[in-house]
């Protein structure tokens, strides 16, 4: 069973860089010292700490102060929305977020409404974009914060984040933005955004897991989330993960530099994968945007069938994949995201997503192509909803030959 | 989350797919909104069960349980039959994950569904077997874990 | 230059022991799945990060499901004490928490004042002890929580923990201990403590910088702190630190099999360069208490001269110390445990934290005891302080033989 | 946090340390509260500062700082070095870090505290030179620097 093993699950989280682990076992065996002592071995790591976050900031086109580490993309989420809520609940208690938002914005957000907050989730349209006059009709006098995902994790969707921190900017009112899935996959400009915070995380592009980066609009201040020692400028608490900031550096530094050249690639081998599967295999939907979106992402639901089955069956010819469909996690619901655009449970169920990176080749892509339709066909052919179908005891719901928006659509009576 | 070796088996190699033409009876159980649907037809001769087959819409453990339970009713009597339990299908399977328990709970559920048509059809529903039932209309999804032991799945 | 270096701040941090880091590696470079996923790879990540869990669990005999891994020490106390108090905030809004706690734990309870709960903070005896009384007496009916350190970063006093978990127990208030300084140094026990949440930090064991432990008795409910997806049994969201958490575990294994020997041996050593240092250095008092102490804790003041030269001079010759003086922390204060132990700012100033570690000899201590008289010398001869005390203008604080307790000093008038 | 080369030579190797057995005055600063208190003697002949010696408690900038402030005023005019200010020491020693400015701040302060006593005890104190030593004895310790670029200890 020593198959080659294709990685199509880089949204999930990537394989750290040779370059970067190389960047990192130095500081793991010799800069050991705390960064914030008197004597060499802590200067040490505090000048790697330091060059890190002015390489960081350089790199995003801001200055060092705007730039704080933390232990991954949910803590920065975190800290943008209670730190946010926390030090300006004397303006208000209103907080403005959408439906397809990453469990890391959601479920802050939740936590914030069990402690008397109120949090108004705009809902999304077929593609998964939120409308950003939605944003400005939501805006209250006691609204604190906007938070909208600069693109989406499951469907790839790219958000109009300029326009909403433009209407945030006019109103008042502060606004963030999960980049966590953007930043190393399309340009991101905290300045000429416009956003006050926005969270990133380093497994997205190459670097470890466990480690983030928080950017803060200079003059923007907001209660701390990690509570204890003055580090990073006392803003954010913790002995620092040298190993891990040195790591995080390296990887984005590489990103960024490959970026240009590698999301025309990853553009390319998506639509192609895109439009073969599509050909191949009907009744399929394409979620998401098909042009508004992420270089590397493809999300596809198959009628008939059920995600996970599809995991399992790629699995065994050594792809790795995700899926929408979370009945494992104990939860009947599967993915809001997919829910939040449109999609019945049972198509929802069906879905499978297929994010690229940068070892995947066309060679990869095709070979995808090619075992995909069968994985399907004996799924379906399994299914009592098929047989049903093919019986014409019950309609579809995705057109044979494919589509890339639903509206209403209905489910199915069995 | 992994499944046993016997899982994996039994949702690559599925025993008894399909439908039966001529069905005796049929059980289907579960509901697409959940993710899983389980139909199972048998064909029932003098009491005594020759041919089961299933179709599945559902994550890996829903078709190795319906394999698993097709499997373990072929050649028993319907009072046999009527005796299995999830517990005893999971078991055969080598276990399944916590959160994948509900499936066996299915597969068990879509025997009792064909076996209470074949009850009925042929009025042979006592009191005391009609027990045997249970409540199969009930949610067949009340997966029945404690919270505490979910791992879970992020979606990223 | 090329002195050998002596490293004695390891209640700061700690170097990653090599065996840890050759854990890692191949965790780096191979186990890159998301753990939550269905294919091998995420199959391999999981196994990993659950065998961790089952060890450290055996390690502190309390069970996998009472394990969940943070991003640090100070993640975990923020976790208890937030979490905490976000939970019970209808049974009350009050905690109770000492002096002499890392910041970790009194800057969440600071936190939590701004929020609009109510903090009592119990002083210390001049040894660092919490009297258990006055726990006793402190416990409200709206009462939520207690959290007194196990072991003090800065002076070493191991506190009466046990005793105040009984008492906690029997008033229904959740216990809460930051252990982070005694997992390694001493035996650690929750369910022999009878703590419902205990904080451990890994770079106090040879782990790496970015990694914690929280325990959490089962049956306590407390909110998350790190709210997002359902890692760690829902209950800590954020993508797996894979590497770190096998660091961790490998770390804890291997301080744990050691410590039985290696704290005899650090309390003869710590022992015996106490004892030199108070014979050679007049005017010296041991801070913190002379036994209740961790084995690896030496903190002595030094009258008339300031911490930080002490540092830079020690660095010179290649030792790794710290210091209670936090002038540079743009603070005028000395530590706040220093103060609380009743050291007037000056004999604060003067303070000197030396802790050591594994690769600690008595050559070491020996080479420093023969050393730090001259530096401490060398500084008295430049302070105008020693020079007015020697010409009779103002009195000694601490006795020319040394002492382990002040009361009621007196400030100097200069 | 990282002192520049000139500042640790000041600090191992401070120059004039010590005390002027007859010094013609003497400027105390400093607060031992504070963690630092900083003494600077003055031999002062014909208005010129002959020899400067210091004695500090503090930090490793408290001593480069005094240190480096005597070195500069030796051979100056009391009028020259009057005009010494906390800059031009930071200077000298190639710059200090944000958190450390107080200390030139300090040294600054003690040469004035010095040269005060001696206009003063020679009677050469005008409303003009009045205005030189600002107020000397307001808190010595507004460390006058942006909370936002404070690097901190944790205490570990
Ligand atoms: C007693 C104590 N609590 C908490 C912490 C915080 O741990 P970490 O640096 O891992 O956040 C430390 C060390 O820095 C500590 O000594
Ligand atoms: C959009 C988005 N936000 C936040 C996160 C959380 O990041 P991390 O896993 O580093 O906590 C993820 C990935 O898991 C993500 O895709």
């Amino acid at each position: 069973m020593e198959k080659k093993r294709i990685y199509f699950d880089h949204a999930a989280t990537t394989a750290v860089r040779p370059e970067v682990i190389s960047a990192m076992l130095p500081i793991f065996e010799d800069v050991y010292g705390n960064p914030s002592s008197f004597y060499n071995e802590g200067y040490a790591a505090n000048r790697y700490i330091e060059q890190s976050r002015q390489t960081v900031a350089e790199l995003l086109n801001v200055s060092p102060k705007e730039i704080f580490f933390t232990s991954c993309g949910t803590e920065s989420d975190n800290w943008a929305i209670k730190g946010t809520a926390f030090s300006k609940q004397k303006k208000g208690k209103h907080l403005i977020t959408s439906t397809i938002e990453h469990h890391a914005v959601l479920h802050s957000m939740q936590a914030l409404e069990k402690l008397g907050y109120e949090v108004t989730y705009l809902e999304v349209d077929g593609y998964g974009l939120v409308d950003p006059r939605q944003v400005e009709e939501a805006i209250r006098p006691d609204t604190i914060l906007v938070s909208i995902m600069m693109a989406n994790n499951e469907i790839g969707t790219i958000q109009p984040v300029a326009e909403i921190a433009e209407i945030c900017r006019a109103k008042g009112v502060l606004f963030h933005t999960d980049a966590v899935q953007a930043l190393g996959a399309i340009p991101v400009s905290p300045h000429d955004l416009g956003a006050d915070l926005m969270a990133f995380s380093g497994h997205k592009f190459y670097a470890p897991k466990g480690v983030g980066i928080m950017y803060i609009k200079r003059g923007v201040r907001i209660a701390n989330f990690m509570d204890g020692g003055a580090q990073e400028n006392r803003r954010r608490a913790g002995t620092e993960n040298t190993p891990y900031i040195v790591g995080i550096t390296k990887a984005l530094e590489l990103a960024l530099a490959a970026m240009p050249e590698e999301s025309k690639r990853l553009i390319a081998l998506r639509d192609d994968l895109i439009r073969q599967l599509q050909s191949t295999i009907p009744y399929t939907k394409l979620n998401g945007h098909p042009v508004k979106r992420l270089p590397n992402n493809i999300n596809l639901a198959f009628e008939f069938i059920e995600g996970e089955s599809i995991l399992l069956l790629l699995n065994e010819l050594g792809y790795q994949a995700s899926s929408g469909s979370a009945c494992t996690s104990g939860s009947l619901d599967p993915s809001h995201v997919l829910l939040a655009i449109g999609l019945t449970h049972e198509i929802a169920h069906g879905s499978l997503r297929l994010s690229l990176g940068k070892e995947n080749t066309k060679e990869d892509t095709d070979k995808l192509a090619n075992d995909l339709p069968g994985i399907i066909e004996r799924l379906r052919l399994m299914s009592p909803l098929y047989a049903d179908f093919k019986r014409g005891k019950i309609k579809n719901i995705i057109p044979e030959e494919g589509t890339d928006i639903l509206k209403g659509a209905l489910t199915y009576e069995v | 989350m992994k499944y046993s070796e016997k899982v994996m088996d039994h949702f690559l190699h599925p025993r008894n797919v399909g439908e039966i033409e001529d069905a005796t009876a049929r059980g289907t159980v579960g509901n697409p909104t959940c993710g899983d649907i389980m139909r199972i037809d048998l064909k029932i001769i003098d009491g005594i069960i020759e041919d089961a087959k299933f179709m599945t819409f559902g994550c890996g453990s829903a078709v190795a349980t319906s394999s698993m339970a097709t499997e373990m009713i072929i050649g028993k009597s319907v009072g046999e039959a009527l005796e299995l339990t999830n517990k005893a299908v999971a078991e055969a399977l080598d276990g399944l994950p916590a959160v994948k328990m509900h499936c066996s709970v299915l597969a068990e559920q879509a025997v009792k569904k064909a076996l209470l048509q074949y009850y009925q059809d042929n009025d042979l529903l006592t009191d005391e077997i009609r027990e045997k039932f249970g409540n199969l209309d009930d949610d067949a999804h009340d997966h029945g874990i404690d919270e505490d032991d979910l791992p879970g799945l992020g979606n990223k």
